[in-house]
């Protein structure tokens, strides 16, 4: 099978490919493999230690990466993972062959979109109002969590088209806060 | 000595001094809120006793439920541990009157030490060095323009009642000065509801180096040489060392001395600490004294060879010290990282939850004091602290890389930790020469920096894409989350621009 | 210094030498058996080479396997560990020949110090102590009766290639003398396939008690005190100590010169053990030299502040020794238990299998040296070795608390260990007043031990008995096994009588 | 429900009896309970922390109470369990109330009997041969594991009437190594 994968770096994105044999989802598996990446053949040797951790000897060398999907970053077509190789972490989003076919959402900033909160807590301030026009990197709401208040602010300029909180109100990661348009 | 002490307290610090109380055959006491009836601090005690709902104003602020718990447990003393009431001398009082032992200071010790302006003067009194400017609240416009004209610009307006680095505004010149002002007072009084400010001069890049104090009921004051603890994000203490590299034995000294006359002089007992600010010519300033264990104490334990917990239980019951100033001994180098659950990649936000895997260092001389286990979830209502990782080394350089490769084997899986995060300070050049001051961390790598290492080793970044691609054809991509839709804003949300300081009046201990 | 360095060995000390390799920048290249592919060393490791099938013998005793991957990897150096090939002279024969560094020391060294009768001869040759007897083997009973008569009884026959108590005989008067001499002949000659023997005086209740040595290639040769290891099951140690509770500043002056006097007229270099017998009046007596890293020196590290295996791959790469005899300070207590996957309460017998649960201890001083995870399964084919437990305290009954409440947090699920049996050794007056040696165990413990202690909190009994009560009542009772029917048998099996002693030729390292 | 639990100590069996309401089987559970234990009332507030390994506060005092099967050691009326509670370890047999109409098997030492292996490893030598009249105590087989011999005793004196197992066989905890009659 073959797998696009985009890797996001502090600097942009790269844009890799791997090819291997399908290797069955049997929960605990392992077993040497073929893979060609980026036009590179190699052969590794692969086990899975725990659910998402895989020792890894490419050649002989030995690697432990633990996989880990990002929280509430999943795309329709890709999947996002934090994967860490040791000291390195990388944020690679793997593009399921299953869903090939679909291309990449563009017009990331067009449109009306919604603001959402990115981590669990507590909204202590809502710091704008319905129908308010605000600029870029301007506070929107401060959310409290363990201890810390964590003021988010406007990615962008546009105006607040809806508030969907209430000061005081308990937050889970993922919910809508306001949409701006 | 005593046979039962409560814990007025929860996480990692219950734990830490539940093991102290082990070792000497001394019953513990818990108490804990609803959501902590599974915590490993609820485990680890004798006796535990539920004191409310989550929210610590319910359960570990109050007063009355915690001395019930004690009556009824039988407990003879409190160890308030850090935070919570570990500071508040109407605690210590209510103990008092309830005859149970505080293990800490004498009320008016803690009054003295709770207010800045009363512990200048004090200090000033008796000709101790703080930074210069005022030891009252400046009640005027006109006083501000006069005194910061004498000490000389630039110069910081502090909150009286201030900390968290709230109610903070530096002042470079004259003309700033009106704006500042009054700006420094509101939000004084937003924060910590009282406008009061006062005037210092301002000090440039300064260090924070703390000295560890003990003092028994028999009049024997010793201090346990330094810690350095310049290493601060956003005015928290993120990492810190014993001892510190810009510190010889002349200075240690001076500071040591100056330190204990200062707990002399607030009649102090028990642990304490007194920190100061170190100017670019190691000249020290008193900052502020904090009246009870300190979150860092584990590496002045492993420099010194003492036990700071047990050493508190012994002084608490009456016991003269057991070491004289030149029984103290420092031998080689200790490091310590808090390891919280924060999401470096993500601006820090806080990253409570289900820990799925946990995965502690070990081997020579790594020590890690954490409160938390695999399955436990970490509640949001309270400190990120999810364990503290020291370690020591024969010398700076060894304890360095000795952290680097205990950092390297531990493994939260579930939730977002800082761990990353200190790879970065150990691999800084500034870092690694002892260039460090409390500005460092903000200025140097909290700044530019993102989550993501770049590789330098082309084939763990082939085995890392090897795994994810082998990980998602065989789980299939994971279920959709309910944000997939926004996931562009999400993603956006992620890398938005963000604030985050304490919600507590002080800041964290 | 060595960029990569082969590991030939696997488990707990395989972990420790990556651990040490980490902090100094060297690559890791672990070798690995078919069983071992998801062990903690492979894990470790910057490189992992299969080299055969689970049996050692097939595996990480094969020198041809093990040096292909040094070849294979670009090894500069090789750590042998303890046990498998570490005191294989052939081996180290084989590293030179193939151009790689035996870390330990030179070949001559080994072969002198690996046959018994040998070493004998050549330290009485420098008057150096050893146990009164023959230094060669007796060809004859004549030749026994009269050497026996003049020693005086009780003596001792033992095999020359000997180890693991076999080939022992303990004889108590002249006319035992001829059937001992012959079974002692026919058990060497089953255990070792050499029938030679040779005889000591028999010390009664002797204590065990060795001295670490260092020596580089620059001709400095120090000691780093001594190390207790009285605290043996069937000539298998099972805890150690530093220092030990009855050598005094002056027998440590005199046992550590007499043994880097050894170690110079061995030509000796690397890091080394001389083992010496202490007898009731503390004369102490050469009983052999382990010519590598001993099981035990986490408890030496504890207290003199030395990383040992960052010692051995500085002298192994040339670098003169950092320190004179006088900078070796020795600070505190130091104690070591051995976790072994074995039920203390089933006869001692092994007990392989999956690890379901982990739970390591931490906390001030203590240090757990491990080479198992949770989820990893317990293969029978190697040393029950799973982790080694160490704690530093201030003085001995510090040291011991800080133990008792360590095994307190220390849980393996899912196999047995022999945690439990320690807590009846700390609980023991003897041992607490340091009132051992090498017969304690057998004496006082194992013989009338069970495995169930006796509570002595009804309250916990009801708790137990509530506990297990309502785990059957949710889980239902489990799945009956295929030993139902013998199941009394089984129970029968589990209490029967038992013997166990090492497989190999040579006693746990 | 009333259940019937039989302490083995190293001096011999107490006889133990605990009531309570049952409490279902909901896999993550907790609550409050009264019980009754040899006639004394208790409350108690328990929890499970991980499968097998309870917290329970009787009163206010906190116990953390491991459970776990001693392998191989189920008698078709009751399960055996190793308990363990902080310094403490018992042998508890507890009796299912959905069996309890069977009772203890007896006789324990009549009729043949087989010797099934402790424990898992490879039979090294067989000292005894079948038809041969052994006394208690003798040797039976050596079974070797992890680098240790262990010799396995009779724990009576009787006749070999069959050995199943062969020198150099690896074996696993709980076959039948040979019949005692």
């Amino acid at each position: 099978m073959r797998i696009d994968i985009k890797q996001h770096t502090g600097s942009g994105t790269r844009n890799h490919q791997i090819e291997f044999n399908p290797v069955g989802t049997n929960p605990v598996a392992g077993g040497r493999l073929q893979f060609v990446i980026d036009g590179d053949r190699r052969e590794a040797n692969w086990v899975e230690i725990f659910p998402g951790v895989y020792s890894i000897l490419v050649g002989e060398r030995s690697y432990e990466i633990h996989v880990a999907p990002r929280p509430g970053d999943f795309g329709a077509q890709a999947t996002s993972y934090d994967v860490t190789a040791g000291m390195h972490r990388y944020h690679l989003e793997v593009w399921d062959p299953r869903r090939r076919r679909h291309s990449a959402p563009e017009g990331l900033h067009e449109g009306p979109q919604e603001i959402l909160a990115p981590m669990p807590g507590r909204i202590v301030k809502i710091l704008v109002a319905e129908n308010q026009e605000i600029g870029q990197g301007e506070g929107l709401v401060v959310i409290e969590a363990m201890k810390m208040q964590n003021e988010l602010r406007a990615p962008r300029a546009g105006r607040v088209d809806r508030v969907y909180v209430k000061e005081g109100a308990g937050i889970e990661t993922g919910i809508k806060l306001l949409r701006l348009v | 000595m005593f046979k039962k002490i409560l814990i007025a307290n929860r996480g990692e610090i219950a734990v830490r001094i539940m093991r102290a109380c082990r070792e000497m055959d001394i019953r513990t006491v818990a108490v804990y809120s609803d959501i902590d009836r599974k915590a490993q601090h609820v485990r680890d005690a004798d006796e535990a006793y539920h004191i409310g709902p989550a929210s610590s104003s319910e359960s570990y602020l109050r007063i009355d439920r915690i001395l019930d718990a004690a009556r009824r447990s039988g407990a003879e003393a409190i160890h308030p541990g850090y935070g919570f009431l570990a500071e508040n001398p109407d605690f210590a009082r209510a103990c008092k009157e309830a005859g149970v032992t505080f293990i800490g200071p004498p009320v008016a010790a803690m009054e003295l030490m709770g207010s800045k302006t009363a512990a200048r003067r004090a200090l000033l009194g008796a000709g101790l060095p703080v930074v210069p400017g005022t030891d009252r609240n400046i009640e005027s416009l006109e006083e501000v323009r006069s005194i910061a004209s004498e000490i000389g610009f630039p110069v910081m307006l502090k909150a009286s009642e201030g900390g968290g680095g709230k109610g903070l505004r530096l002042v470079a010149t004259p003309d700033e000065l009106e704006s500042a002002y009054r700006d420094a007072r509101s939000e004084a009084q937003n924060a910590f509801n009282n406008a009061s400010v006062y005037l210092e001069k301002y000090i440039g890049r300064p260090r924070h180096v703390e000295i560890q104090i003990l003092g028994d009921h028999h009049g024997n004051q010793i201090y346990l040489g330094e810690r350095e603890c310049s290493l601060q994000r956003r005015h928290q203490k993120v990492m810190e060392e014993c001892p510190s590299p810009i510190v010889d034995q002349d200075l240690r000294r001076k500071m040591g001395e100056a330190a204990v006359r200062i707990g002399a002089l607030a009649g102090y007992t028990n642990a304490g600490t007194v920190e100061f600010l170190l100017d670019q010519d190691r000249n020290f300033y008193f900052l502020e004294m904090n009246t009870r264990l300190q979150v860092e104490h584990p590496v002045t334990e492993m420099v010194t060879g003492l036990d700071l917990v047990k050493a508190q239980l012994k002084i608490a019951a009456g016991e003269p010290l057991a070491w004289r100033q030149d029984d103290i001994q420092m031998r080689g180098w200790a490091l310590e990282c808090r390891i919280y659950a924060e999401d470096p990649a993500n601006n820090f936000f806080p990253s409570p939850g289900l820990i799925t895997r946990l995965k502690v260092p070990g081997g020579p001389w790594v020590r890690d004091d954490g409160g938390v286990y695999e399955g436990w979830s970490v509640p949001l209502e309270y400190d990120p602290l999810l364990s503290k990782l020291a370690v020591w080394g024969n010398d700076r350089p060894e304890a360095i890389a000795r952290m680097r490769r205990a950092l390297g084997e531990y493994n939260v899986s579930g939730i977002q930790t800082n761990i990353p995060f200190f790879r970065h300070v150990l691999d800084h050049a500034d870092f690694i020469a002892g260039r460090i001051d409390t500005t460092f961390i903000d200025r140097a790598l909290t700044g530019g920096w993102v989550g993501d290492i770049e590789s330098v080793d082309p084939e763990a970044e082939r085995a890392a894409m090897l795994a994810a691609a082998l990980h998602a054809s065989r789980k299939g991509s994971s279920q959709p989350s309910p944000v997939t839709r926004g996931s562009k804003w999400k993603t956006a949300g992620r890398d938005s621009l963000l604030n985050n300081c304490p919600a507590r009046r002080s800041r964290r201990p």
